[in-house]
């Protein structure tokens, strides 16, 4: 018997790694794949609460998320594939052109 | 009665094909008559003419054996709309199968004449193709024609009324480009337009007729109409008058009396023979059969008649004069018709109705035949014009010129000793001319005597008019006769003129043999009377007079003195080229305005015409578009609208007042976000940090809270 | 699916079904989309046909009733209620004959933007019919301002170098005029129990009027409110200003649904509302509008004389006509109004033909100004006998069409208790003559005389199959109602009886 | 402590070091395979939490096509270290403090604030049976039948808006 309070903490740590991810590095796959943790951390917990009341409605969520993610993938690294390929890296410091 | 009781009896149910035969014909013709030869396309017109005289002799033979009864022929139901049941039904009686015959009679001879005359007529004047369509629409005119005098009613009359002014417009215009010199102009179409217009106005006066006839006698089929007029004369005679009336200006408007017959010379611009058929024979006295139908009517009215008579007689003087100052051909023939429908529409309008169908009858032989001489005499100078263009300027170049120069084959100025030329056509045109001077014993003479005879007992006045214009009218028939055949030819198409082919005398040949003869259809003695007891059947109350030796040898002693006056003048000394007529002098004035037709035309044009046409631009420019297109919609409602939204509430309400205040806040924004976009750094990195940061606050927030 | 079923209902919706086919055609297979905008056309009027066949032509009341209640809030009941009665049964044949030819007749005529354009046509045709059908007023409104739509861009594409100004005109002046009868229509519906069903405010009225409840003035105020809006569609003078613009500007299609129906969906609103919902009012207008539509008799006649372009003057007669058939109406005696509704139909076919022609033309010479016609008789001798026949058709030349109803108007009008004066009737024989003026001119400019500049200028062809094929129906109906009107009579005279017996007259 | 707890931990302290793995590897292969296990990590909570279903969507998913979609891109686009560059110099520190005080705040929310005292019970037999896969099955497609559509034609549209990111891209070199 674990309480579930373990299981959202380990989420709430693994969202934040991903969140330091996403702001702190410059290449643009690994943004990605830090999102993908976020994502992740965020289904962790679903499930974790789906198990506590017992409903499966949370697992249900969980999967709409991966789902989502897959689109999200999809579309995400078509961009980074166009992106490198117009500027030939995949800093994305270099995506700027929207600056005020 | 009706048709189940007769229909074993005779022949009406054939009346059908009096439609129905020139319809055939005019179909044939109008589809295929491009592929057809010209003697083909002529003998099926001449076959469906045929076929509808036949039909008509026919008809006339039954109601012969039925005593003059009347007839209906039922055929299709047509206008029932309310109180008005109209169908289509023939009516056969004595009146109606008298027009038949001669309509289709004469419309037969003239089909046979046209082959003749337009063969070379559209050789003429270039377009052969343009044959077979002359002869569809000849038949759609007897179609017409007997439409109007077949119908049961004033409404069917009116159908052949106003399909006659079609076939009217469509054969005056039959050289459209052309004018009657045949050079290109609008002249020939614009006679065309004036013909139809003209008599549209006098439909105006038809029309409404009707309408009265509808609304007071309930009806306008023939017999409840009448049955009902004598009750509605007691009640309200003044209706009566006024449908009286306004029918006379229909009939004024159709057989070109005063003051709508201005149309008629001017439809001399048509082919000849349907100047003979249509402008002499038989569309012009459609009024004059109108007046006869509406016996019963006119009879309860004695002032509308008087009216109707006076018209009539003023008609046949005023026109006699013009017809003595004209040098045309066609034109004094014309002139002359528009004089002898006065005296038809005199005779009629005095009661003499027996003596207007008398009239009309007559004339329908003999100034047909006197038009189809003209055409024969037109054509005999053309063929000199030709003849002599091509022998005695052999050189091409040469005669193109002699072509191009104007030369006008209708002016008797032109002609002068054609009796040795064309000798047959010589001969007719004297038995016409006697026929219509009214010369014992040519047919001309009876039918003109019973009129005189009949008005000198009612109508003095009118008898005087009537007498006087006789009398002019024996001057310029002698006037012509001593132009055109007399002397020596004044031209050298005259001098090389040819006779006609026998496809255009041998109806000519007809025709003189019934100006000659056609007086025994009513001779003014006991037993002879056979008119009178023929139609009696249908007008009631119409009498026979006895012959009277006075009035019948005033109008021959006028008109012999007039032809011997007509000799001293033109006979004895013949017109020399160029030389000016020999009356211009002795008359003056008179004799100018004569020629110039008293200016008539010249009156309307600027009294009618002009004002109406001004009137219409006026209205169409000045009035309707420039003030209320362009000024009440563009300017005032729209400048109007611009006004109140541009100037007023976009510039100063919306501008300086609304707007004003919200571009301030609108300018305010503009520093804040200027200053505020340095934030917007582009780095998709920064702007996640701001929105951790976001979460961290709110996150803090919560928990703090 | 019964719903969809019904004659009137697939009558009115069917051309959707050909946007719908067209909406899926590439744009650049032009004949497809014309044949498949024509069959369209023909199916639907097969299906009028249809629907007539299922018309009882001796029962005066409406027929092949489609009703549904459609929207319901608070107590209102509005319905979808499509009907028809002898009134109109003619006009919605009318609708669909003249919407096949049209867009036979713009089969060369358009070339750009094909699609759109028989998009916008079917469309037109759907409001059209519904107009002559709906038999509940918030239905007809919709149907009545459907029409602006469509017509406006056939107008506004393509049209003529002033079509911009001349569509916004057409639609700001109907709009203009419709924005009152929607008033009307709402305070009907308030006064008579919540509802706009044309059958039940026939039966609440009579009592509202007798109960004082809708004064005489308010019943005027209504009356006057609808006819504003249907006098500019007629139009009516003076209203007549946006017409020859709009003519003139219109491609011939459109020229020929304007004069050929759109026209008549104002006469046909006085006779289907304006009569029998308001019947005292009628009755003390009608000098006024005999007054009105007898200026408009002779103004548009003179007009029309005085034009220099030929689609001009096509388009200033139908004032003149339309004049005539107000005239009928408001004669409000059996003879003028049967007279008046044969007309409606008359002045569809004959001015329609007119339009074709000219359509037909123009596009070989690219020129309406008269001065520049002539003798064309020579060059085209089938066009001009079809010219010659819709001339005289229009003129009234008994034994065609247009005679019929003039006569029947005329005659009605001159003995028109309403009217209660033959001077109306008698002033407008006189655009009789007028008539023959202005069309004679017509005729002569352009087919007699010498050979005019087009002649010289363009080696002109006389009418192809296909531009005789689509005059082929209009003659053969100028004939038959010219010759023998007396099965449309029968149609119409049930109605007609039923209309005229509710007046208090 | 029992044994599930010490699973438990384990397993939280492989899932935390993989995710450090990744966010600290310069090589984003290293990254993505580091990825790939912490998904692995979290698929075998998801079948402590008696949910296989997602844990084996996780694994085919994540792992398997996802991972494989990363490391496909990674290895067309060359491994390559970039440059450091002195845009952003704020931006780490920042970073790094404000994601330990998300973290710090998450957890305290999440454990202070709402207190939950539930515990886990772990899988048992009846957990693992097709019942419960069943169960998921007919709620997903009955309660959420729309939102399950939905999904499916929003993959549909990413497919699709992947084939034109790159197809118009293939009009544009030619």
């Amino acid at each position: 018997m674990v309480s579930v309070n373990y299981y959202v903490a380990l989420s709430a740590i693994l969202f934040s790694i991903g969140a330091l991810g996403v702001l702190s590095r410059r290449n643009t796959l690994i943004v990605f794949m830090s999102i993908e943790l976020m994502l992740n951390a965020a289904n962790l917990a679903f499930v974790a609460y789906a198990r506590t009341y017992d409903t499966f409605s949370g697992q249900i969520f969980a999967f709409f998320v991966i789902a989502i993610a897959a689109a999200e993938v999809a579309i995400g690294l078509a961009l980074v594939v166009e992106i490198y390929k117009s500027r030939n890296n995949v800093n994305i410091d270099d995506v700027n052109s929207l600056h005020g | 009665m009706h048709l189940s009781e007769t229909m074993n009896s005779g022949f009406y149910y054939l009346a059908p094909l009096l439609v129905f035969a020139p319809l055939v014909g005019l179909l044939i013709n109008g589809f295929f008559g491009k592929y057809l030869s010209e003697k083909v396309v002529g003998a099926i017109a001449s076959l469906a003419s045929g076929t509808t005289f036949l039909v008509a002799v026919l008809l006339a033979h039954s109601t012969a054996l039925n005593h003059g009864q009347v007839v209906q022929v039922p055929f299709a139901a047509w206008i029932h709309a309310g109180g008005l049941q109209l169908d289509w039904t023939f009516r056969v009686d004595t009146l109606s199968t008298t027009m038949m015959l001669v309509v289709s009679g004469v419309g037969t001879l003239i089909h046979i004449y046209a082959i003749g005359y337009m063969h070379e007529d559209v050789r003429f004047k270039h377009d052969e193709a343009r044959f077979s369509r002359f002869f569809v629409f000849l038949n759609l005119f007897i179609l017409s024609m007997m439409i109007l005098v077949s119908g049961d009613s004033y409404l069917m009359l009116f159908v052949g009324w106003e399909g006659v002014g079609l076939c009217s417009f469509l054969l005056i215009g039959f050289w459209y480009e052309l004018d009657l010199l045949s050079l290109p102009s609008w002249s020939n179409s614009n006679a065309a337009k004036k013909a139809f217009i003209t008599s549209r106005i006098g439909d105006v006066g038809f029309l409404i007729a009707m309408f009265l006839t509808f609304w007071h006698f309930g009806s306008l089929q023939f017999d409840a109409a009448f049955q009902a007029a004598p009750s509605v004369a007691q009640v309200s005679p003044g209706a009566i008058t006024a449908i009286t009336l306004f029918m006379l200006l229909g009939v004024a408007g159709k057989s070109a009396q005063i003051p709508l017959y201005v149309w008629l010379p001017d439809a001399m611009a048509g082919p000849t023979p349907v100047s003979a058929l249509i402008h002499a024979a038989t569309m012009v006295t459609a009024g004059i059969y109108l007046i006869a139908r509406s016996a019963p009517v006119y009879s309860l009215v004695p002032q509308a008649q008087y009216i109707v008579a006076l018209v009539g007689a003023a008609t046949a003087l005023f026109a006699a004069t013009i017809a003595v100052g004209q040098y045309d051909i066609k034109k004094v023939l014309a002139y002359s018709t528009i004089s002898q429908l006065g005296f038809m529409v005199a005779a009629v309008g005095s009661g003499a109705f027996v003596a207007g169908m008398f009239h009309l009858i007559t004339h329908a032989f003999f100034k047909a035949l006197l038009f189809l001489s003209a055409g024969s005499v037109i054509l005999g100078i053309e063929r000199g014009h030709h003849t002599h263009a091509h022998h005695a300027e052999p050189k091409g170049k040469k005669k193109k010129e002699e072509h191009a120069e104007v030369f006008d084959p209708g002016d008797m100025r032109n002609m002068g000793g054609l009796r040795k030329t064309m000798p047959t056509t010589f001969w007719v045109y004297v038995v016409g001319t006697l026929a219509l001077a009214g010369i014992v014993p040519f047919s001309g003479f009876w039918s003109k005597d019973e009129i005189l005879l009949e008005t000198s007992l009612h109508y003095p006045l009118i008898y005087w008019l009537l007498t006087a214009a006789a009398f002019f009218t024996a001057f310029y028939m002698g006037r012509q006769i001593w132009l055109v055949f007399f002397g020596e030819p004044r031209s050298d198409a005259a001098k090389h003129s040819q006779e006609s082919p026998p496809v255009m005398t041998i109806p000519l040949i007809v025709l003189a043999a019934l100006s000659l003869l056609g007086g025994a259809l009513n001779l003014p003695f006991s037993g002879f009377h056979n008119l009178t007891h023929w139609l009696s059947s249908t007008i009631s109350g119409v009498e026979s007079l006895p012959f009277n030796w006075g009035v019948a040898g005033m109008s021959t002693l006028l008109a012999v003195l007039a032809l011997v006056v007509s000799w001293f003048l033109y006979g004895r000394n013949p017109l020399k080229e160029k030389q000016i007529d020999p009356l211009k002098k002795p008359l003056g004035w008179a004799f100018t305005g004569m020629e110039n037709k008293w200016f008539v035309d010249e009156l309307y044009r600027a009294v009618v015409i002009g004002p109406y046409e001004r009137l219409a631009a006026f209205l169409a420019d000045a009035v309707d578009w420039k003030f209320w297109h362009d000024f009440v919609h563009d300017t005032l409602i729209v400048g109007g609208f611009n006004g109140l939204t541009k100037t007023l509430l976009d510039r100063n309400v919306d501008q300086r007042g609304i707007d004003a205040f919200f571009n301030s806040w609108g300018a305010f924004a503009e520093w804040l976000s200027a200053n505020l976009r340095k934030a917007q750094n582009g780095f998709i990195r920064t702007y996640a940090l701001a929105t951790l940061l976001g979460v961290v606050l709110i996150l803090g927030y919560l928990i703090l809270k | 699916m019964e719903f969809l079923l019904q004659p009137l209902t697939l009558v009115t919706f069917f051309p959707l079904l050909g946007v719908f086919v067209i909406a899926f055609i590439n744009a650049e297979k032009k004949d497809a989309i014309r044949w498949t905008a024509l069959i369209t056309a023909l199916a639907t009027l097969l299906i009028s046909f249809w629907a007539f066949a299922q018309f009882d032509k001796t029962n005066p009341n409406l027929q092949l009733e489609a009703k549904y209640a459609w929207i319901r809030v608070a107590d209102w009941n509005i319905y979808y209620y499509l009907a028809v009665d002898g009134l109109s049964i003619l006009l919605v044949l009318l609708t669909t004959l003249l919407s096949a030819i049209s867009i036979l007749s713009a089969w060369s005529a358009v070339q750009e933007r094909v699609k759109e354009f028989m998009i916008f046509f079917l469309l037109l045709e759907v409001g059209m019919t519904g107009v002559f059908l709906a038999q509940d007023l918030f239905l007809f409104y919709i149907f009545w301002e459907f029409t602006l739509v469509p017509m406006y861009f056939i107008i506004g594409i393509w049209g003529g170098p002033r079509r911009i100004y001349s569509a916004l005109k057409f639609f700001l002046y109907t709009m203009a005029g419709s924005i009152l009868m929607l008033l009307a229509i709402i305070y009907l519906g308030v006064q008579a129990q919540n509802t706009f069903n044309v059958p039940e405010l026939l039966a609440r009225l009579p009592q509202l009027y007798a109960s004082g409840q809708i004064s005489p003035t308010a019943q005027m105020l209504l009356f006057v409110a609808f006819a504003l809006s249907f006098a500019i569609k007629v139009p009516m003078w003076p209203l007549h200003s946006w017409l020859p613009d709009a003519h003139v500007e219109a491609p011939t299609a459109g020229s020929v649904i304007l004069a050929g129906v759109l026209l008549k969906m104002g006469t046909y609103g006085f006779l289907r509302f304006n009569i029998p919902l308001f019947p005292n009012a009628t009755i003390q207008a009608a000098p006024w509008m005999a007054l009105l539509a007898t200026i408009g008799i002779l103004y548009g006649a003179a007009v029309s004389y005085a034009q220099a372009d030929i689609k001009k003057l096509v388009a200033y007669s139908s004032v003149s006509h339309l004049g005539f058939v107000m005239l009928g109406l408001f004669a409000l005696n059996a003879e003028g109004v049967s007279g008046a509704i044969l007309q409606m139909v008359n002045h569809g076919l004959s001015t329609g033909a007119l339009f074709l022609l000219i359509g037909m033309v123009y596009e070989q010479t690219h020129t309406r100004q008269f001065s520049d016609y002539g003798g064309l008789w020579k060059a085209m001798p089938i066009f001009a006998v079809m010219m010659l026949i819709a001339v005289f058709s229009s003129m009234g030349l008994p034994g065609l069409n247009g005679f019929v109803g003039e006569f029947t108007i005329l005659l009605g009008a001159f003995g028109s208790k309403a009217i209660a004066s033959p001077w109306y009737a008698g002033f407008s024989t006189l655009g009789v003559i007028l008539a023959a003026v202005y069309l004679l001119y017509l005729f002569q400019k352009m087919f007699l005389g010498p050979d005019g500049k087009v002649i010289t200028e363009h080696k002109l062809k006389d009418l192809n199959w296909r531009e005789i094929v689509t005059m082929i129906p209009l003659v053969v109906f100028i004939f038959w109602i010219g010759l023998y009107p007396k099965p449309f009579f029968d149609i119409l005279a049930p109605a007609v009886e039923k209309l005229l017996s509710a007046l208090p007259l | 402590m029992n044994s599930e707890l010490i699973v438990f931990l384990v397993l939280s302290l492989v899932a935390i070091a993989t995710a450090l793995g990744m966010l600290f590897s310069r090589n984003a292969v290293y990254a993505a395979l580091f990825l790939a296990l912490n998904f692995v990590a979290v698929a075998i909570f998801y079948l402590l939490l008696g949910a296989p279903f997602v844990a084996m969507a996780q694994i085919t998913v994540y792992a398997g096509a996802i991972m494989v979609l990363f490391l496909f891109v990674i290895m067309l686009l060359g491994v390559k270290d970039l440059e450091p560059t002195r845009a952003l110099p704020w931006q780490k520190p920042l970073a790094i403090a404000l994601s330990v005080i998300l973290a710090a705040e998450a957890t305290y929310v999440l454990l202070a604030k709402a207190r939950t005292t539930m515990m886990v019970a772990s899988p048992d037999a009846s957990l693992n049976t097709m019942e419960s896969l069943r169960n998921l099955s007919v709620m997903l497609f009955s309660d959420y039948l729309f939102p399950f559509e939905v999904t499916s034609i929003l993959l549909l549209v990413a497919m699709i808006g992947a084939i034109v990111l790159s197809h118009r891209n293939k009009k544009e070199t030619k």
